[in-house]
């Protein structure tokens, strides 16, 4: 098993036309995902790569195909009206790759997404993979393995690094899941470890955090209420400056919170394991599982 | 982007907030003129992007225009925080019976704007936020229905007890959330908002934070940054569509990614060395960003080596090596460099490095603990 | 019995010092309605008659009396603001007697009021009174008599007409609501017709409906195929010109749809009981209890 | 209140919406003068608040300026449904590939403004909604958020096959919308939306109607009425505070409030009277107010008799009373009133009716009974 997308998972990708919607299609495709459209309006009636047909509008596509997941890859400019237009379109799991939206552009489209019961992950997030069922996003399949860890991470090539070392040791993964890194997203480490917890699939989860916010001292306490699988931890940012802006908006010291320091001693107080370098994750879930 | 106070306090006035007169000037005469417009005591405020401009003697008091050349010849005269003043505001000293605090900040928690306000302002809020929490009254804003009218009039009545005052606040929320939304704001501050003897309600100084994902569609806002007053190396950096920071250790970093480069930068700390940088060549590279990379690095003559940690997912490994072997062709590269690259096209950037005769690393931490005996050697 | 409000009906007057809610607020309380708070922003203190105090905002007004219920009477301009107010504080049931509330205000209102579950009566009606027990706006006490006929209309002066009617012979009512005639209203004929149908202390249903819309035409549906009561009918405008603006921004006969010949047809057939003119009311309702 | 065509014309300009060029006029010179700014073929459309224009010889093709001026001449003498004809538009004949509508309505089931869009335009739209509703397109819009991008783009795709027209089309649907919404509308139309030989997306004709509500607050909307377009007497009115309607009948009617003043038409109808007008002093009366409706009522020649039916509520009776009393004193009243009145201070409103020689019924039906009687006994 796996959470949020797999083997039933059927993909739209939303500006499948575009440089990197193609190219991300593709290896979806390779990688045997579920894509069942792609919509880029004017483009309505062609066809992607011999077999995935075109849409004008995401409605069009889930009329046609059934379509039951999403995958964004639009300017930042655009993204926010693609959202819209996927939940407005019925599709219950949105996910948003797209860098540089608006922050102000998540504040309207996060209550929208609520009133329509839809799941976004994203935005500026790598997407999710489920190895050896599902991919999407950009996570490259090649570093993953099928298995029993789940992993969750507001970052990209920092995820990809834990993942290298978890496969490269044997240890495969149920899902991957990039929750990104911007102030406002739609699914956060809450949502991912409650999914973990409750998928039979999973035996333990690794959870990769960074300075800035209080998402990972909210996580780490709900662990220590609602998660009974180990759990180990990850914060980037140790040696970063306060105040300054690490490329993720969401990655400031305000304050006095959202400090690395203050993010590892929450992990430590919920039991949660501490790795001081992404390659201790081996050892770590080693000696918890 | 952080905006200059007098910008913060132009949006602020165009946004219908009543705010006292006064100009911005970049020489001593200029800074006379206003003041002889302005009549009276003026303040000299020191226009960079840091706090504590009070302290670092970047704000001071004038109670005629040649004083107030004098002051601006000093305050002109100054580097804050490594920030040279280029620009002073010159405003009238105003008369105050009451200082509050104002603020909205686009809140994580709530994914909304949130208005914080307090009647114990003109002081680090902050400060108040930490020892007396009470006294900061916060309220969420619905973006879908903007600030409500009985919502502003709370906020108002947090602040004071006389009615018209209480209406006086309650439009100046409206117009601040107004100012806030119109300029994709990630914050927006007034500190202090007062009172004057006569009754008025003034916002005094403001602060105004730009979300940098609006500037691509608002080139109004855009126009409004001020590339004096950054380092030099970071508008470069930006310019060229990387994310750079300069930190004080001498171990140049390039890497994809932001959460990775926090993390390379942490895995330098953790075997003894000291990061020089933070620097995110982003998703997408191509040869073009990496060569700029090198460059910036290079220009920084406290780096002893540099080291390259690139996971290729979108980033292709072989358009990394390809610029680092373009870079050294174009300018020379003082320092050695170690390369660690997985991932995307990886052999083919293995076979574009060793045809110049470079080599790369496969592992982090093998080669952060290299980069890091490398600059111990050089320094 | 009654609908919407009866003994327990703890009511908090909103522009309580203002002319029209000054006197109509004294009215209420004369009728014996269990007025409990005021609200007058900066006027926080006062005391009402020397009974009701009266609070800057409503929420302060709910936290202090417990209200459960408002009227508004505040200026047009400002109405829409009132009722987001009231509905923020937790009031479930909010009738606003305002007139000249721009429309496209209450697109905005008629959502926050559902996300919130408050009933709006209104706005630009004359309130609801239910005889003998409470009285929330500005309909006349002395017309009215307890009974067991449910009265709801879209009109003003036009429902004090056939109450009167009824209370001349012996009829009184269990509660007479007033809609209001603009385009949008938070409470329409068919919550009226529901709340009626569901109410053992009401016998039989008075509606009164004007020109223009579809309002009474959908009611009537639902009155064949919900209610078990006496129902007989009124509409008001068979000599209006149309496509002519009769005073509520309500009564235009747009196209070709919401003639009073149209409702009466419409009346008819769902079996309800029309009256040609308002005095008729009598032995219709007689005809039929 | 709905505004001229030239008045839409700009209000959609402003909002970005391609309108073609042309001005208004009232004048023939005024008009030759426009035609010959505009070159070439123009058409000359009176400027009146009605249906059927065209039917009437309202809208005119002229091929050169001279031409231009002798329609106008025609055009500006005529009155069309009882409203002369003050003032003419003038714009260039245009070249149209296709015809389409685009309208916005508030719809009072959905509570939203509503789109309502249809490929088969330029004809009246009624007809296709009676004949083909399948060919309108419907999307009820959240005010909450606007008129999303994708929605904008869906009715764009419901007008056009050509993307790049599609995308103009979704412009002008997001321009159409602000334009609703800033205008406090409840009706907005383009009709015809065309498409030229060029390929370009067109708005030729304009209809929008404002809600007489946001007038107090929007003074610049309230501006553009034009109270030549309207019968004096219902101007008269509107100042006063009343509404009223002038009607064909001969029984005048003073009523409070709109139901009851309807009710009280259709009951004089119903005993073989016609009413004269609808006439609602609204809620709080004064005793101005009746004064003021008496005088439009007893301006009407032909106007046989008057029924007051008054049930007070907020309306005092009194205040009625001592307000007829006051206009006998001021005016002659030619014709015999029929006061009904019951309600708040009933008997203080009998006692001044008295004093002065009147009477006042107590019963609807009685009333009305004798009023058209009278209304009779004087024809």
């Amino acid at each position: 098993m796996s959470i949020f997308i797999g083997h039933d998972t059927r993909l739209v990708v939303q500006g499948i036309t575009g440089r990197d919607g193609s190219f991300h299609a593709k290896q979806m495709l390779e990688y045997g995902t579920g894509v069942v459209a792609g919509v880029t309006p004017g483009k309505g009636g062609q066809t992607f790569e011999g077999r995935v047909p075109v849409f004008d509008t995401v409605a069009a596509a889930v009329r046609a195909t059934g379509a039951n997941a999403t995958v964004i890859y639009v300017p930042p400019m655009l993204a926010a009206g693609a959202i819209y237009e996927a939940a407005d379109a019925g599709i219950p799991f949105i996910v948003c790759i797209t860098e540089g939206i608006p922050v102000l552009d998540m504040t309207r489209v996060m209550p929208y997404l609520r009133e329509r019961g839809a799941r976004l992950l994203g935005p500026n997030c790598p997407g999710l993979i489920s190895p050896g069922q599902s991919k999407v996003g950009i996570i490259p399949g090649n570093i993953c393995a099928p298995g029993r860890i789940g992993l969750v991470s507001r970052s990209g090539t920092l995820t990809y690094e834990v993942v290298n070392q978890l496969t490269r040791h044997g240890m495969g993964q149920s899902t991957c899941v990039g929750i990104g890194g911007d102030p406002i997203i739609g699914t956060d480490f809450i949502a991912c470890l409650s999914a973990f917890q409750a998928d039979p699939a999973t035996d333990a989860i690794v959870m990769i955090g960074e300075i800035g916010g209080t998402d990972e001292q909210k996580a780490a306490e709900w662990v220590k209420a609602h998660v009974t699988k180990p759990v180990v931890g990850f914060i980037a940012g140790q040696t970063a400056p306060p105040g300054r802006r690490m490329g993720h908006a969401g990655a400031i010291i305000s304050g006095s919170s959202g400090t690395a320091a203050e993010k590892m001693a929450a992990f430590e107080a919920a039991g949660i394991g501490v790795m001081r370098r992404p390659a201790e994750v081996v050892e770590l879930l080693r000696a918890r599982l | 982007m952080n905006l200059h106070e007098y910008q913060a306090r132009a949006l602020l006035r165009h946004a219908g907030i009543p705010v006292p007169d006064g100009d911005v000037a970049d020489t001593p005469a200029g800074v006379e003129a206003i003041a002889r417009r302005l009549g009276g005591g003026v303040v000299v405020k020191a226009q960079v992007h840091t706090g504590g401009r009070g302290k670092a003697g970047g704000v001071k008091l004038a109670a005629d225009p040649a004083e107030a050349r004098r002051v601006a010849e000093q305050i002109l005269a100054l580097t804050i925080k490594g920030l040279p003043v280029r620009k002073v505001l010159v405003a009238p000293v105003a008369e105050i019976a009451s200082e509050s605090y104002v603020g909205i900040i686009l809140d994580r928690e709530t994914q909304r704007p949130v208005f914080m306000v307090s009647a114990a302002g003109g002081v680090d809020i902050e400060e108040v936020a930490a020892t007396t929490p009470e006294k900061i009254v916060k309220l969420a804003v619905d973006p879908r229905y903007g600030l409500l009218p009985h919502e502003a009039t709370t906020l108002g009545f947090a602040l004071y007890r006389d009615v018209k005052q209480v209406r006086a606040a309650a439009r100046i929320m409206e117009q601040l959330y107004r100012a806030f939304m119109e300029s994709g704001a990630t914050l927006a501050e007034i500190n202090p908002l007062v009172t004057t003897p006569a009754g008025e309600v003034v916002a005094l100084d403001a602060k105004i934070s730009i979300d940098d994902n609006e500037l691509e569609r608002r080139p109004d806002l855009a126009a409004l940054r001020d590339p004096t007053a950054e380092a030099p190396s970071e508008v470069q950096a930006r310019e060229a569509g990387l994310t750079f920071i300069k930190l004080d250790g001498n171990v140049g970093c390039v890497v994809n990614g932001a959460g990775l480069s926090m993390a390379t930068m942490d895995l330098v700390k953790y075997y003894g060395g000291e990061p020089a940088n933070f620097l995110d060549i982003g998703g997408s590279s191509n040869p073009e960003k990496v060569v700029n990379a090198l460059r910036i690095i290079t220009a920084d003559p406290s780096v002893r080596a540099i080291l390259f940690n690139i996971f290729g997912g979108i980033t292709r490994t072989d358009d990394v090596a390809n610029g680092i072997v373009a870079a050294m062709q174009r300018f020379p590269v003082p320092v050695p460099i170690v390369i660690r690259l997985t991932g995307t096209n990886e052999r083919e950037a293995v076979r574009i490095l060793e045809a110049v005769g470079m080599t790369a690393l496969n592992d982090m931490d093998e080669a952060v603990q290299q980069v890091v005996a490398l600059a111990k050697e050089a320094a």
